[in-house]
């Protein structure tokens, strides 16, 4: 009998931070499975961004830098030039990548900048308690939308995965979820593949990761899972927008 | 009279709820008071705890060094609170959780009272723990009636937990008892 | 209008509270710890009165959204914390030196970087000397209870609007935090003269006017610079603020703001009690310092603890106040340790004692 | 056989592997962890099929599998 | 006989301080005529970025705020939430808006906020002398690009209106040049139907002018402005990409 | 490896070359006047060195990708005046909570706001007492000559490595646009240990590492905060730097930093050739600031003038310094009116006089 | 007969009048204006057609059409 | 000795390569020199102008506020300059453009000439003005020697307009001519 299922080695033993049911966790799991399935836990180093998931360094086995509220993608960039055969990947949370890191994220996409950006969109602040993402669904409530999101005043939950397959510089862009075993796999492939365009030298790949925030959408950790189907794949829908497969130089 | 409590245990044990209903008691009393939650990333997985300051006079530091009382609903609280009580101080300790020989103190006064099973003998079940713990804490303290405290349930509570009103009085009654 | 209802309050409503009541109806924001509870209450209770509360992609939209709001000169407010507050220094620049009026709320708390949650006073220097580019300064406003949270957030709006500057109240995780009982009031005037000379209006029958700070003419620059001293001086002659507790017999006064002003007042109560002779200087508007005050104050007394939440700032402006032959001590504790009545009646006596032995 | 393990200081009952297993192995328990959570245990383990379906889904990596 | 040419009435008599043949100032103008069109003079209001174009309130007979660096959206949305009646507009460089403005103009896009972004894309920084922007073309001389724009190093020349033409939010995004007489009657038209479009309250609009910088192309007037169809056009296609003609209220 | 050849290099560019004879061999920066000879500079000659020179699309990013490199262990810098270090002030309190070391150039200009581009002293105060949120500080060098610029610039890498902290090289205008004759020299040591502790490089063989400033056990934080006290108590015991000038019988001694201290060096030559015994003192280490040197010649000299580009920053800083028996005088030139050497002379003369009408 | 007219303090001596007008009206001239630029003259009034192809082209607003 | 000079003139006339040039030459004689250009948005329509401070022992102050010298190309700076000037100074006035009778001061020097012309007539080309304008200078302060200036080329200029010397050392000499 053989172990099938196991904590990736790029992992610590600590125990999560996370609310019960939280995807965050799943997330870390599925990085660190890519991590460890390329072996290259001693040449990684992550970006964590400030949101729930900014104990990052607790939880993997790697060197962490933990970047500003929304300046990850600056500061693996930063990193990434220097260390250019090292693995350098962010993870980043919907207020940090899609409001404050909006032009990070988007120039370091452009640029092509070799690193991985993990974006997980809980359509919420989770770790201040609860306000409007700029991902936040219309009509949703949060402490910030009290009378549910109006596009008129707040605007539309906005795609970054749609604006960033825009851009002639990223290489992959892809939407996946966490919801269901399956959809588990999937996003086990997609960030994989993430990982796997970087050491190959490709350029900027990123992976939106659709996710729940149990405590702050005011839900039990099955209803907030079921929501992710009902109301979050059905705006922001899952699968790839953009891959390239050569490395293009001028 | 000055008095001071700290209250700690889980997020999710009520523990703002009852700081929260402790300061309205003592509004409806016409004294002063200050409440200062914990607050934060510390929410998540960690401990919550509040300070609760109540005085004739106007209140200067609302920030308690060295509490008079405790309120402990989990084992991290005590051992993090106790040592800095000050002697002669109440402890109420939530015994469905921690065991009281836990407590290395014997200049205090520890009310040990399985919390959950007064909670469900009073009220039907064991989620009021919280208002037990406050009932005996006022009780042992004597620092608001506690009255105050079953009739300020209407300020603390949002209107629509308001039909909870009676199982909340018979749990703070309950603990006032077990505690005299 | 005003009521005298008590209200069981939380720091940070009592503020947003006091804004909307001073007729600020717009609010640019974005979420920070540990001052969220000033966003929540202006996006519950804004649209009520006709206002719009706006959450921004960042702190510097909301800085700018501020901006251009307060240039049509209605009352207006933005509010953060230590990073997102550090993020707003080109903007605070930019106000100053635009003279525009509008009330920024920072809820500080530990630095440097990512720091925690917790209160700290290390946010001082920033407020007072200019964490952004160039000669300026900010009013700023200490308040150290809930009421006092209230009454001078109101104060802010009407010394934003007489001074034509960006006033800061520089509160911290205790203040926003803490609930306690307060008595809302609506002032008189809840709204700034719509008539001003430079409020951006559309150029309707009169000239077209600018919001500007950019200066090339040579020379130019200069004036400005000194335009804008010139208020700063009569900031300080006209609108100083601060309390004295228990001064007149002081042989030992300490100096302290905000909410450490409020744990010393609890301490002094003690040493007090012990037959110490120890007052209180709690500075009110930090900018303008209360120079003069100190300088009286040093006449008398000649020896000072000050007490702060940092490794030493406020200390400075005491030393630069105060005579020469006066002894400045200095207690700090930086990064979210609050000190406690305790410790620092420890302090207090120690110094007093030397004092005696001074003797 | 297949078999699923419960790391139970890990578990915080969110029940996301509950719902996931198709053979209705694991269920939530009385029993309360050094944390306050109510854990989740093994009802059936002879209906195991090692499909790994709940481990997929425990956000806290709780759960090991062995097939 | 008729006058069929002159100066705008929502223009000062002071001549502009720009360098021989840069376009700004027919894009000043046109924007100019817009107003005059509408005869919205006394209830505009204009928001002036950091660039050669900061001196705004010089040439236009309206009320100006100057905003910081990048900022000019934010600034021009805190105006239009308290002036809704009134007509706001902001006129950016490329520096200005694609670069460290990027995140204020994509979320005052997203947001629809009813305002006029009046985006000059010259394709370098020019008052500061010539360095790269973010929509310098690649092999580009510039002082900071002393080598040509390098894709992999500098990113790709940032498309602005397509990014923008991917979100829910705008009304109206288009791209124009100033390069010839019949462009510019097209242009005109364009920047008419965006002041429209904001008189109508549908919401953000937003019109890209290629331009031209003689002096940090280091070209003639001529030169300069044949390189805007030679070079400019091919890259930056012509064109309303986006344009909504319903208030949409959720 | 150094040559006495001199060539002839405006000072923007002499810092550029400085820091690539440095081993500085990564810069992040965005345009803006007056310093855009540094990145242009880079760009043409990083690529050589096997370097890399990236425009970032903000002095945020800029900043933050300096922290991402400097992370790595590498020397590594930006530049920027005004408004743009302002945008920097979070990401420099990031770097004191993270301790890491990094170059950062600010040539001043006119402020507040979008001000003007030439010359002033008006950043002082961000620059020395932490324009970020939280109690930290930078190492502040001030140089006044195109040398200096040279020289100062891989001192500054220097310091930033033994301390761990960033190091701020303080011009101006007229600083970053002089072109003078310059030696241009290389440093024996051009990179940091690269076995360093803290170095983020990959956990091969060692423990996972972690940068961060994120600090939330009780306690903790305040820990760190005393810790980064203590490297700046060294920091005044082992590396101050300042130059004294004439002051061993000065009966006057003018305290300036930077370009006006050398013009008040021309000023000087004309008032002691004129008979007035007036010295200079002109601090290099802005901070840590020369408070034991004051002190000593405080003994001595009663009577100072401090002359700053701004309204009064330094003279604080002096005045804190100074015994309390000396007097201390401002003469200030705020937004870009540079002060000439007859300014000064007529200045500095009116003073020396009241001076001998005191006797 | 359609007219151009030129204010020669506005005109900065760019020609890209001289470049759009069809019927060459227009030539850079040799004289300097008070700002030190080599001003555009109507060289062949009598060829203008009033299209205003000249003025949409002028950076400077420096010159009118009539028609 | 010491020795400044403040050139200013419209953005295009050549200003800043003529100081640089003067830097270069009082290089050659192992003097000290600073340069200091005027610049930014002033480039834009607006005037250009640069100092240049000449001293054999180290120079203390790089700006120039009451000049010994100044050579002027157009009106605007002569209204801006001449008025700061010290008395005894020289100026070398660009007569193409402007009128010396716009001059005020009868304290000075002033050495007006027909730049253009001499350019013209020199080196075939009305371009060169500024060399002109700078032989002159040299020639009447004296402040270096008219071949520094024109051994000084080279390091000036950029090599790819080293093939433009010899018409730069024509009008070099032909301004320091119409000088003496
Ligand atoms: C400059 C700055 N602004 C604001 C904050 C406060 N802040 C901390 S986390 C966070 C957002 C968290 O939301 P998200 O990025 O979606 O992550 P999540 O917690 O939902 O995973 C904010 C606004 C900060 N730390 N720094
Ligand atoms: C915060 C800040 N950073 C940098 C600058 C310097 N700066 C002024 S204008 C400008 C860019 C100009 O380029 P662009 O926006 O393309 O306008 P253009 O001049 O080309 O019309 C820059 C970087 C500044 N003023 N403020
Ligand atoms: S607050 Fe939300 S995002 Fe954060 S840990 Fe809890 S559930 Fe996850
Ligand atoms: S491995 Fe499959 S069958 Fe076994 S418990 Fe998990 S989900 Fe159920
Ligand atoms: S999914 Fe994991 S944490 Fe959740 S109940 Fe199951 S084992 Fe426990
Ligand atoms: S520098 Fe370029 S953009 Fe600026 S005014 Fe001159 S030509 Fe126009
Ligand atoms: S109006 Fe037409 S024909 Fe007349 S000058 Fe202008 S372009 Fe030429
Ligand atoms: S286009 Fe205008 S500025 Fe240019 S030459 Fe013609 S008239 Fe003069
Ligand atoms: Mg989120
Ligand atoms: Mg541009």
């Amino acid at each position: 009998m053989k172990q099938v299922f196991k904590r990736p080695e790029s992992m610590t033993d600590k125990l999560f931070h996370f609310c019960p049911g939280c995807h965050h966790g799943i997330v870390h799991r599925l990085v660190a499975e890519a991590i460890d399935h390329f072996a290259v836990r001693e040449k990684t180093i992550g970006v964590a961004s400030v949101g729930c998931s900014v104990f990052l360094y607790d939880y993997f086995a790697v060197d962490v830098i933990e970047a500003p509220h929304g300046r990850a993608a600056a500061v693996a960039t930063g990193t990434k030039r220097v260390l250019q055969d090292h693995v350098v990947f962010t993870y980043q949370g919907d207020g940090d990548l899609a409001a404050i890191g909006t032009a990070e994220v988007i120039h370091a996409a452009n640029r092509g900048d070799n690193i991985t950006v993990i974006f997980v969109n809980n359509g919420i602040y989770g770790m201040t308690g609860g306000q409007m993402a700029p991902t936040t669904l219309l009509g949703q409530r949060s402490t910030t939308s009290p009378y549910g999101r109006e596009n008129r005043r707040d605007g539309y939950p906005i795609k970054m995965t749609e604006m960033l397959a825009a851009l002639e510089g990223p290489s992959l862009v892809s939407r996946v979820a966490v919801n269901t075993p399956g959809n588990v796999k999937k996003a086990r492939k997609v960030i994989r593949q993430a990982f796997q365009m970087q050491l190959e030298g490709k350029g900027f790949s990123f992976v939106e990761v659709l996710s729940t925030c149990p405590t702050n959408w005011g839900m039990t950790p099955q209803a907030a899972n079921d929501r992710i189907a009902e109301e979050m794949i059905p705006y922001f829908p899952l699968g790839t927008l953009k891959q390239k497969d050569v490395i293009d130089v001028l | 009279m000055y008095n001071d409590v700290i209250m700690a245990g889980f997020g999710g044990q009520g523990i703002m709820l009852i700081g929260n209903l402790l300061a309205y008691a003592a509004i409806r009393e016409d004294k002063n008071v200050t409440y200062l939650p914990s607050y934060g990333v510390e929410m998540r997985g960690g401990t919550a705890n509040c300070s609760v300051v109540i005085d004739e006079r106007p209140i200067g530091s609302p920030v308690v060094g060295r509490p008079l009382s405790l309120i402990i609903m989990n084992r991290p609280s005590l051992l993090k609170f106790e040592p800095r009580m000050k002697s002669g101080g109440i402890i109420i300790l939530n015994k469905t959780l921690v065991d009281p020989e836990v407590s290395e103190r014997n200049d205090i006064d520890l009310v040990a009272i399985d919390l959950n099973e007064v909670s469900e003998k009073a009220a039907g079940s064991p989620r009021l723990a919280n208002m037990v713990a406050l009932g005996a804490y006022v009780q042992k303290s004597g620092v608001v009636a506690v009255e105050s405290v079953t009739a300020a349930l209407k300020d603390a509570l949002h209107a629509k937990y308001h039909k909870m009103i009676p199982a909340n009085k018979k749990a703070i009654e309950a603990g006032a008892a077990a505690a005299s | 209008m005003s009521s005298p209802k008590k209200v069981f309050t939380k720091g940070n409503e009592a503020i947003a509270m006091a804004a909307i009541n001073a007729g600020c109806h717009y609010y640019f924001g974005y979420p920070i710890t540990p001052q969220n509870e000033i966003p929540e209450y202006m996006a519950e209770h804004l649209p009520a009165v006709g206002g719009e509360f706006l959450q921004a992609e960042s702190e510097i939209a909301s800085i700018n959204m501020l901006l251009g709001a307060a240039a049509t000169g209605v009352r207006a407010m933005t509010s953060s914390s230590g990073p997102g507050i550090s993020l707003m220094q080109e903007g605070f620049s930019y106000f100053a030196g635009n003279e525009l009026p509008a009330v920024v709320v920072n809820m500080s708390r530990q630095g440097p970087g990512l720091g925690g949650i917790n209160a700290t006073q290390g946010d001082y220097f920033q407020s007072v000397k200019g964490g952004g580019h160039g000669d300026y300064k900010l009013i700023v406003l200490a308040p150290h209870t809930g009421q006092e949270l209230y009454d001078l957030t109101i104060k802010a709006f009407e010394l934003a609007e007489k001074y034509r500057m960006l006033t800061l109240v520089l509160g911290d995780a205790i203040l926003g935090q803490i609930k306690e009982p307060i008595v809302p009031w609506i002032p008189q005037k809840t709204a700034g003269d719509p008539d001003r000379d430079w409020v951006i209006s559309g150029a309707k029958g009169r000239a077209p006017r600018k919001i500007t700070s950019l200066f090339l003419a040579d020379g130019e620059m200069e004036k400005h610079n000194w335009h804008l001293q010139e208020k700063y001086e009569r900031l300080e002659r006209d609108d100083v603020m601060f309390e004295e507790v228990d001064t007149e017999d002081a042989e030992l006064v300490v100096v302290a703001f905000g909410s450490v002003a409020r744990i010393v007042k609890s301490a002094i109560a003690q040493v007090r009690e012990a037959g110490m002779k120890v007052g209180l200087l709690r500075p009110i508007t930090l900018f303008p310092f209360p120079r003069q005050a100190m300088l009286k104050l040093g006449g008398r007394t000649k020896r000072y603890l000050v007490a702060e939440m940092n490794t030493g700032q406020m200390v400075e402006d005491v030393r630069l106040s105060l005579p020469g032959d006066c002894q400045v001590d200095f207690y700090g504790r930086p990064g979210g340790s609050v000190p406690t009545p305790e410790d620092l009646f420890a302090v207090i006596s120690e110094n007093y004692s030397k004092l005696e032995m001074g003797k | 056989m297949p078999k699923v393990e419960i790391d139970i200081e890990r578990c915080k009952g969110c029940a996301l592997c509950v719902d996931a297993c198709p053979e209705h192995v694991l269920e939530l328990g009385k029993g309360i962890n050094l944390s306050g959570y109510q854990y989740v245990v093994v009802v059936s383990p002879e209906a195991c099929i090692g499909c790994c379906r709940c481990a997929e889904m425990c956000p806290d990596v709780a759960l090991a599998v062995w097939r």
